[in-house]
């Protein structure tokens, strides 16, 4: 009884950051397509790849247990945490390098 | 236990590597060369043993057939091996002088790994028995002989190459596409027990539409790999475009080894007996006649000789298929036996064209003035392999003519023999331009004079071909009997 | 059948070979081969006995090299014997290729002489055509150049001819061995076309005048000998007695008779007068008789000789002076005698003078005419035979020795040196010897019929025929223009564009015609336009295509294959 | 569920499809066609197929991506307008498919147990291949000893695409690339129309592309050891679950050109020579080869593992584990030459 609730509490906590995975995703998502100029749009594309995937991943944690494959999702996450991130921050130095410059930062647009 | 078929392949195959160990182009020439004589001496022991035994048969890796892979040899296979590796081993010593002029000395070695190679891969596609192995060394022999005609002297030869790329990946994936569907209804690889299955289950008789299209797969994408008339664009250019040594290795052996394949595949899967035979002969009688004629007319309008030959190439190919869409005994041995013929003649030609490019340095028609007087034995051997091309008597090429209008007599299509003969006499005329050119238009006084006979390493190889063109023209028991032996065992199933 | 080394060589094979050694050596080494090899081919020829036969299994196909049969016998002598006076006679101005063509095209006409079946006879009939172009060619001028390759356009396309019909009645399942073709097929027919054409049957007779002259002048001593006599030869041994030929042995002798008196070049008056006297033997294997087969190999033999003589006389002129046509030359009797005489010799054998080869030898074929009641035959072979006096006989003679010209300066003209000197006495010396001893003679022929040519009526009739013959001639020399001219032959409709002869007639006729020759130049030009079009290296056929629509013909093709397979 | 799954994966196969066809710069093309292959990837994980997802997404989405890119650098970035209308090519494409459906008509169902394939010669590889040949996974079986010499026809295959291209393109010597990545194709261009107080302090970057990327140096110094480590892992493991020597030689590879293209081309040709890579291209191939004619010589068939150990499965374990690490060696090696040749063919960024 105590492993079914137990279980239960699991399944909620899976269903919420599934959730939350999937609303971060398409708000990204969106984000892409909206947003102005490369830097902004490289804010949402930062939040679809470690946040969203963050959230699905610790969802799929939660459903695997204390098994192999938890650990391997464990592993991927921490690759794609420290792997996107570079990405973003290598992207936005290489646009900075060739001469993009932020839209809020310029004067005209004041 | 024999292990002569997989020494066959295997030789060719692990010598490749062996040519870019040492970046050092005569080493990678000698490699190459011991590793083509040596195949040449194993496809003639199998030979022997084909005749003297039957079929010899190797299990690779210990797993019987239809489970593994395995190499069959039977008389076809052994004469298809015979003319691969014969024309390689005569190449071979050729190539030396040759491509030390064509091709940049540090692609050299990768050059020769290239070509084993593909020597490699034609050979694994002759020997196997087992039709996925076969999609795979075809794979190996085209993805080289791309590269090979790319490494062309002119910078055109890289579009020629693209294009017989973009050719032949679609022919070998139509191919493959008819070997899925042939397995998804059999659910074997193997070529004996594809047939045996097909048989088995009644599928052949039935009209079953996957079998059908798996064939019309195969068969289209055969058609362009051996360059059947309307497929055949992509032949002239990668022929002219090639390195010499490439033109004369693929024109003899390459357009060959697909022939050998479209033969596997409509008599030993589908056998002599079934329905597609006799839409099989219709389909290719057509495009047989078409290139015979259209292909000659148009090799009369060349001016660059070695395009000129490709296409007279075509028209060669034309007759072979003739022969094998008469889907009688004396055609296919005719087919056969003039598979071995035009190698045989089409080599020597390219030899003389690589002779001539090598001393001349372009083979365009107004280059050959006066060339009958300063290269006399190139231009001699030129004659015999053009006079072999006609079909006069004593040379090979008769032969095999002679036997394809036999063919073609006891079916009763005398129009057939007629545009046999009219294609012959094409084949006069455009040898004939050469000839004149040679012989008859003197050299301009203007001209450098520094033009002289080529290197013996090219004469050598060139004569030994001359010699078996006439040889085999009067003596040509061996090879007809491979070939109406192999026309047997076509005609009676595997 | 025999295992005996010796029989390997065969007298033609001995000819063949000894060509490789006159091609390489030179100077006296030469000399000596030539002179030799014709002596041990014929012995070798006569050490067989009277039916001997050699066959060499060669793949599929057992080749009779040997067969001798008693009129094959009998061509091959004369072709040796005439190989060897001809090689005497060109020993010393001949080029190098040109004797070892020679020898190669002489061996392999005495090769189809002896062989036994179709196959091995098409074998040595291509390498004969193709030694004898280089015979041609061997020349070296442009002229020679041309007219080689127009003769060997016809003979290929005769060889052409020949082997569908060989390949048909091999498909037929006829035997292919030598005897009398029965089968009434078309192979047949072919057969009997591919060897009419190098006998210079109509429609084709002009390749003889047409290429013959062109060769220099000891080539063309060969050239006259060999191919049309091997025709002869096997119309004799396989169509003996096929009535067709009559018709065209007669067609024959008239075109040669009537081309021969409108040409002037003395080379070109024998080379017609040779289609003329082909044309009574093809009349004669036609009457099939054994007289008419017997007079047909008899009189081959003696024109092989007679010719022989007359065309080294022509030739040492043309080598002395340079020089064959007819309004150039004149009054070299003084300065040639011994060639003079011969060549008299010779136009008398031509003619059928009494004591001469052709006398026994063309009655044995006019009596075949007259035994079969051939009226129209015998009337017109009659006739030709005195016509002989108008080109071999009289004329050609007269113009080159005895005509007196005074217009044209003449330098040179001499005697050959003795080699040929030799060469043309022993020619003539076989011709009267023939017609002295014409039973021995006789005895040699395939059947032994008998036959006296001696009979009194027979010599006062050959008289009586030749004299009046002659007597006209000279009458009527004034008519005869000397002067050089285009003959307008068959070959001239055939080699230009038919469409301009056509033009010549019609347009003078009808108004119309400029349209129609317009219509069929602008349309051949056109037609050679669209060729070159569709065909040529920027063609439709022939460029290199753009990939995509290369991809799209492969869709096609497997669309249609699979319908095709589905039907 | 499945077959949603399969039709939401079809779909966007299709989307991506047309928009490659559509396209004109071939940048966007070649990332489509990463697109392409991570779906193709989940469509064959959804039909069973884990090897070949496997393979299909390190190589079509890894490593090709990067070697076409790298010959990206060579031509221009957008594609010239064809001279000629598409409908041709439609046309062709329909047919071919039209062909294509027509024949499958008469193909058994998709899963068929009655169906041939199910029948004939798989159910020897499913029932026997465990103690036959051992491994647990079946493909392995099949691949490396059922019909090892298929693979080692792919093998020769991959070493083939790698000389070939040496052999067209060629390495250029030491001397001749000084050139080096991240450096812009024209200074006068690009910077022409920037503001110029923005340029001086980018000035140093041109000189030193590495040394302003230090995240990336230090990230790239983290993961590739990782990487190698995996491919090792792929390499081993592949007796058991996916994976194996085409695989783990690509892993090792990305390893290898991440270096390069974080540390610069011509320090990594400094670890790892093109003369090396040549000669361990070679090594592959021989190594599978070689245990090939050691087993006849050792009285077999050619790669008859049976005979190389005392005991059969033993023989077979030893003989796949080394035909692995044949193939994983020869196309490590041959996927670093192929980066190594386009990467220095010519001055550009990668």
């Amino acid at each position: 009884m105590d492993l079914n609730i137990f279980g239960n509490i699991l399944d909620i906590l899976t269903a919420l950051f599934l959730t939350a995975g999937c609303f971060l995703g398409i708000s990204g998502g969106i984000g892409l397509y909206r947003l102005p100029d490369f830097f902004t749009r490289q804010h949402a594309s930062g939040i679809t790849d470690s946040a969203c995937s963050f959230a699905i991943l610790f969802a799929l944690m939660l459903q695997s247990g204390f098994t192999m494959v938890t650990i391997k999702l464990f592993f991927i996450l921490i690759f794609l945490i420290i792997t996107s991130t570079t990405a973003t921050h290598a992207l936005a130095k290489t646009a900075l390098f060739k001469g993009q410059k932020p839209l809020l930062g310029r004067e005209d647009n004041h | 236990m024999s292990h002569l078929p997989i020494l066959q392949v295997i030789i060719p195959l692990l010598a490749a590597p062996l040519c870019i160990v040492f970046n050092n182009r005569r080493i990678a020439w000698f490699v190459a060369l011991c590793a083509t004589w040596a195949s040449f001496g194993v496809s003639l022991l199998i030979a022997q043993q084909v005749l003297q035994s039957g079929a010899l048969s190797y299990d690779i890796g210990g797993w019987p057939a239809p489970w593994g892979i395995d190499y069959y040899v039977d008389s076809l296979n052994a004469f298809v091996l015979l003319i691969v590796t014969g024309i390689s081993a005569l190449a071979l010593p050729y190539a030396n002088r040759s491509v030390e002029q064509e091709i940049d000395p540090r692609s050299q070695p990768y050059f020769y790994s290239l070509l084993l190679v593909c020597l490699a891969g034609l050979l694994g596609i002759s020997i196997t028995g087992d039709a996925f192995n076969m999609y795979v060394f075809l794979e190996l022999s085209s993805l080289s002989s791309y590269a090979l005609i790319g490494m062309g002297p002119r910078r055109r030869a890289l579009t020629a190459a693209y294009q017989y790329l973009v050719m032949g990946t679609i022919g070998a994936t139509f191919i493959l596409i008819g070997i899925g569907l042939l397995y998804s209804l059999t659910g074997s690889l193997n070529i004996q027990d594809i047939s045996y299955q097909l048989h088995a289950n009644n599928i052949i008789g039935s009209g079953n539409r996957t079998l059908l299209t798996a064939f019309a797969f195969i068969t289209v994408g055969l058609s362009l790999k051996l360059a059947l008339f309307p497929l055949h664009l992509w032949l002239p250019n990668a022929y002219t475009y090639a390195p010499s040594v490439i033109t004369i290795f693929l024109a003899s052996t390459a357009t060959k080894v697909a022939i050998y394949m479209l033969l596997r595949f409509c008599y030993c899967v589908v056998g002599s007996e079934s329905i597609f035979q006799l839409t099989l002969g219709q389909i290719v009688l057509l495009p047989s006649l078409a290139a015979i004629i259209v292909s000659s007319v148009v090799a009369i309008f060349q001016y660059d000789i070695k395009r000129m030959l490709a296409y007279s190439s075509i028209a060669q190919i034309g007759y072979i298929t003739l022969g094998l869409s008469m889907s009688n005994h004396s055609g296919l041995s005719a087919a056969i036996l003039h598979m071995f013929n035009h190698a045989l003649m089409k080599g020597l030609l390219f030899m003389t064209m690589g002779a001539v490019s090598y001393s001349v340095g372009s083979v365009y028609l107004t280059d050959f003035r006066g060339l009958g007087r300063r290269m006399p034995f190139t231009m001699g051997a030129f004659i015999v392999g053009g006079l072999s091309l006609m079909g006069i008597p004593m040379t090979a090429g008769f032969v095999s003519k002679w036997m394809l209008v036999q063919a073609a007599i006891e079916l009763g299509w005398w129009d057939v023999v007629i545009l046999i003969l009219i294609g012959s006499l094409l084949a006069v005329i455009y040898i004939w331009r050469v000839v004149e050119t040679a012989y008859f238009n003197p050299l301009l006084e203007l001209e450098e004079e520094e033009i002289g006979e080529a290197p013996l390493s090219l004469l050598i190889p060139m004569w030994l071909m001359v010699i078996a063109n006439i040889y085999f023209g009067i003596n040509s028991a061996i090879p007809v009997e491979f070939a109406q032996q192999a026309a047997t065992l076509l005609l009676g199933g595997m | 059948m025999s295992t005996d080394p010796l029989y390997l060589f065969t007298p033609g094979l001995v000819i063949i070979l000894a060509a490789l050694p006159i091609a390489i050596l030179r100077g006296w080494w030469q000399r000596t081969f030539i002179v030799i090899a014709p002596i041990m081919a014929f012995l070798q020829l006569w050490t067989y006995s009277g039916d001997a036969s050699w066959t060499v299994a060669v793949s599929t196909f057992d080749l009779q090299l040997l067969h001798i049969t008693c009129a094959g016998r009998l061509f091959a002598s004369a072709f040796i014997i005439a190989l060897w006076l001809g090689g005497l006679f060109a020993l010393e101005s001949a080029s190098k290729i040109e004797l070892a063509s020679v020898f190669i095209y002489a061996g392999s006409a005495i090769s189809v002489t002896l062989c036994g079946d179709l196959i091995t006879l098409f074998l040595f009939w291509e390498l004969m055509a193709l030694a004898s172009t280089m015979v041609i060619w061997a020349e070296g001028s442009e002229a020679a150049r041309r007219a080689g390759f127009r003769y060997l356009l016809v003979h290929l396309m005769g060889g052409v001819i020949l082997l569908t019909g060989i390949a048909g009645l091999a498909a037929n399942g006829s035997t292919l061995d030598l005897g009398i073709i029965g089968s009434n097929s078309l192979a047949r027919w072919l057969v009997l076309a591919g060897f009419l054409v190098n006998a210079g049957a109509p429609p084709v007779s002009y390749w003889i005048a047409d290429a013959y002259p062109a060769a220099s002048p000891t080539g063309m001593v060969f050239l006259a000998t060999f191919t049309t006599k091997t025709a002869v030869y096997v119309l004799l041994s396989y169509f003996a007695g096929a009535t067709v030929l009559i018709p065209i042995g007669l067609y024959m002798a008239i075109y040669g008779v009537i081309y021969a008196l409108r040409e002037t070049n003395v080379r070109r008056i024998l080379a017609y007068s040779i289609v003329n006297q082909v044309g009574f033997m093809v009349a004669a294997v036609g009457i099939g008789t054994v007289t008419a087969i017997n007079g047909a190999s008899a009189h081959a033999f003696a024109h092989i000789m007679y010719k022989t003589v007359l065309l080294m006389g022509a030739g040492s002129v043309m080598l002395s002076t340079g020089k064959d046509q007819a309004c150039n030359l004149g009054g070299l009797a003084q300065r040639m005698p011994w060639t003079t005489t011969c060549v008299v010799i010779g136009s008398a054998a031509s003619m059928g003078v009494p004591l001469t080869s052709s006398f026994i030898t063309k009655s044995l074929i006019i009596g075949a005419a007259a035994q079969q009641h051939l009226m129209w035959t015998w009337l017109i072979l009659t006739a030709c035979s005195a016509a002989v006096v108008f080109n071999a006989g009289v004329r050609f003679p007269w113009l080159t020795f005895f005509q007196s010209q005074t217009s044209a300066h003449i330098e040179g003209g001499h005697d050959p040196s003795w080699p040929g000197r030799a060469a043309l006495m022993l020619g003539a010396g076989i011709c009267i010897g023939v017609g002295v001893f014409a039973q021995q003679f006789y005895n040699l022929l395939p059947t032994s019929g008998d036959y006296h040519p001696y009979s009194l009526s027979h010599v006062v009739a050959q008289l009586q025929l030749l004299v009046p013959a002659t007597l006209l001639f000279f009458v009527t020399l004034p008519l005869i223009s000397n002067k050089p001219r285009v003959q307008l032959d068959l070959d001239w409709i055939l080699r230009r564009p038919l469409l301009i002869a056509w033009n010549d007639i019609v347009l003078q006729l009808f108004a119309l015609g400029l349209r129609w020759r317009n219509f069929f130049v602008s349309s051949m030009v056109r037609g050679f336009k669209f060729l070159f079009r569709h065909h040529g290296p920027r063609g439709i056929l022939s460029r290199s295509w753009p990939t995509g629509s290369i991809a799209l013909w492969v869709a096609i093709i497997l669309a249609s294959y699979v319908i095709l397979y589905s039907l | 569920m499945e077959s949603v799954v399969d039709i939401v994966l079809l779909s966007f196969l299709c989307i991506t499809v047309v928009a490659i066809v559509y396209i004109r710069k071939l940048f966007c093309a070649i990332m489509l066609l990463g697109i392409f292959s991570l779906l193709s990837a989940s469509l064959f994980v959804t039909m069973d197929a884990v090897d070949v997802a496997f393979t299909e997404a390190a190589v079509g989405t890894g490593i090709s991506s990067i070697l076409l890119l790298s010959a990206l650098a060579l031509t221009h970035t957008r594609e010239q307008r064809p001279p000629h209308q598409p409908y041709i090519a439609l046309l062709v494409v329909v047919v071919t498919g039209a062909v294509l459906i027509y024949g499958t008509m008469d193909l058994p169902r998709f899963g068929d147990p009655n169906s041939p394939i199910h029948r004939h010669v798989a159910v020897r590889y499913i029932a026997d291949s465990p103690h036959e040949v051992g491994p647990p996974n079946i493909v392995t079986s099949v691949l490396a000893s059922y019909r090892g010499y298929d693979t080692l026809g792919e093998t020769v295959v991959i070493f083939t695409a790698g000389i070939a291209l040496v052999g067209l393109l060629g390495f250029r010597r030491r001397q001749e690339f000084k050139v080096r990545l991240y450096q812009p194709m024209d200074k006068k261009t690009s910077y022409a129309e920037n503001s110029t107080e923005d340029g001086d302090e980018f000035e140093d970057n041109i000189k030193l592309p590495g040394a302003n990327h230090m995240v990336l140096r230090i990230v790239g110094k983290m993961f590739i050891p990782l990487i190698l480590l995996f491919a090792l892992y792929v390499q081993f493991h592949g007796d058991y679950g996916p994976g194996g020597g085409f695989q783990a030689g690509v892993i090792f590879a990305s390893g290898i050109i991440l270096y390069a293209l974080i540390f610069d081309v011509e320090t990594a040709m400094r670890v790892i020579t093109p003369k090396g890579l040549r000669l361990l291209a070679v090594a592959g191939v021989f190594i599978y080869g070689g245990v090939g004619l050691v087993c006849m010589f050792l009285g077999g068939n050619f790669l008859d593992y049976n005979v190389l150990s005392a005991h059969p499965l033993h023989g077979q374990h030893l003989g796949i584990f080394l035909i692995e690490l044949g193939v994983g060696i020869n196309v490590f090696a041959i996927m670093v030459i192929m980066f190594y040749t386009f990467a220095n063919r010519k001055r550009g960024s990668v």
